[in-house]
């Protein structure tokens, strides 16, 4: 079993990445941190990404261990600077 | 308690955010106002882009309004973030509080803005005047993921 | 460094005196303004009316300014303060500040505000829903004389 | 030999003198402290200002001690109440 998540990069992290969104398969059952580990393991040019990355799903700030469902929008946010 | 907040791609008219708030039972009310400037550290700037994560930016921006209000006790806020290409000069964000004494207008406002440098999911892209450009360093909003950390 | 006092009879246009502010170099800019509020401990206030000794205010209110210029690192101050018989919601003072950065106008700002509070030489009476009226309780601007004490 | 000052009384010290603004005769080297003595001492209704109120020699807020010239303008400032 697996579930689909929609991952979105932003800003330093889309020039990194080449991609402001893709579609990402994870295991029934992963949380961010599972998500991140597999992305960086597909190497370049993933493995730009930080370890640690601030992660939104469903546009709300999420901590490492979060649990991912299907369909959920999950976006990784670059250190930010509004105002 | 009514709050305003809005991520907007047109230029930011400062006077009608202020106009959002003040009631007949404030006796204060303040504006703050972001603008691009000409400098950044110590480089020339001629211009800047903000992105943002739209859906989310106007959500957070929401609940940071909402937060100023209940915590500080004033009792309109309006806040408005732009995105897109601006100019020198132009502004970025504008902050309206009114209440009736003037200490829970100062304390909200800088709430509101302090908030925003650390949690509103936007981004700005300076072009500096040598023609270099570049992601302006920011902050990583909390919390943040430990996924060296084993368990939660 | 430029600031600008004024005393005046007629109606404040707050946005009037924040584009007295601003700069290239400049990324915040801050405008408070007090406006006549329709209650007062508990009282219910249909308007106000301030006096004040013009020419010392006028002295005190750049005095102020120009402190807040020196001491806080912004380089734009603007006030305006009104006197004359004031209607609910009309201004009575605005303050704008800009500055490089936003700590310094936070800090100018209040800075203004607090110093009009305790120096200026304005009085204000309210005229009360239940057609009573009073002076404001003020406060004591210092030095005081203290003429009960012998030698200086 | 004396001198004569302007006094000015705004807000409500004006409601409880009944003026505006009066000359007065102090000595010469009077202080700002011997002006309000010397006020005081003609009884109502200037015994209702208070023994220490603020004063402006000039329009600067003046210590008790300050010397007054001839000409100078001296007012009682009541508490004050702007913004």
């Amino acid at each position: 079993m697996s579930c689909t998540v929609r991952t979105l990069f932003f800003a330093a992290y889309r020039d990194l990445v080449g991609a402001s969104e893709m579609e990402v398969e994870v295991a029934e059952g992963a949380t961010v941190r599972d998500l991140v580990v597999e992305l960086r393991g597909r190497g370049e040019p993933f493995l730009r990404l930080p370890e640690d990355p601030a992660i939104a799903v469903n546009r709300t700030y999420a901590g490492a261990g979060e649990p991912l469902r299907s369909g959920d929008e999950v976006a990784f946010i670059p250190p930010v600077a509004g105002g | 308690m009514v709050t305003y907040a809005a991520v907007v791609h047109d230029p930011i008219d400062p006077g009608s955010v202020l106009a959002r708030v003040g009631h007949p039972e404030d006796g204060a009310a303040l504006l703050f106002v972001g603008v691009v400037r000409n400098h950044a550290e110590g480089r020339a700037v001629r211009g800047m882009r903000y992105d943002a994560y739209e859906e989310m930016a106007a959500q957070v921006l929401r609940a940071i309004a909402d937060e100023a209000a209940r915590a500080l006790g004033t009792d309109r806020i309006a806040v408005v973030h732009r995105v897109g290409e601006l100019s020198l000069g132009e502004t970025s964000v504008a902050v309206a509080v009114s209440s009736p004494h003037r200490a829970e207008a100062y304390a909200a406002s800088r709430y509101v803005i302090e908030e925003i440098k650390k949690r509103l999911p936007v981004w700005k892209r300076e072009h500096y005047e040598d023609g270099g450009q570049a992601w302006v360093q920011g902050v990583t909003p909390t919390p943040t993921v430990p996924i060296s950390g084993g368990g939660e």
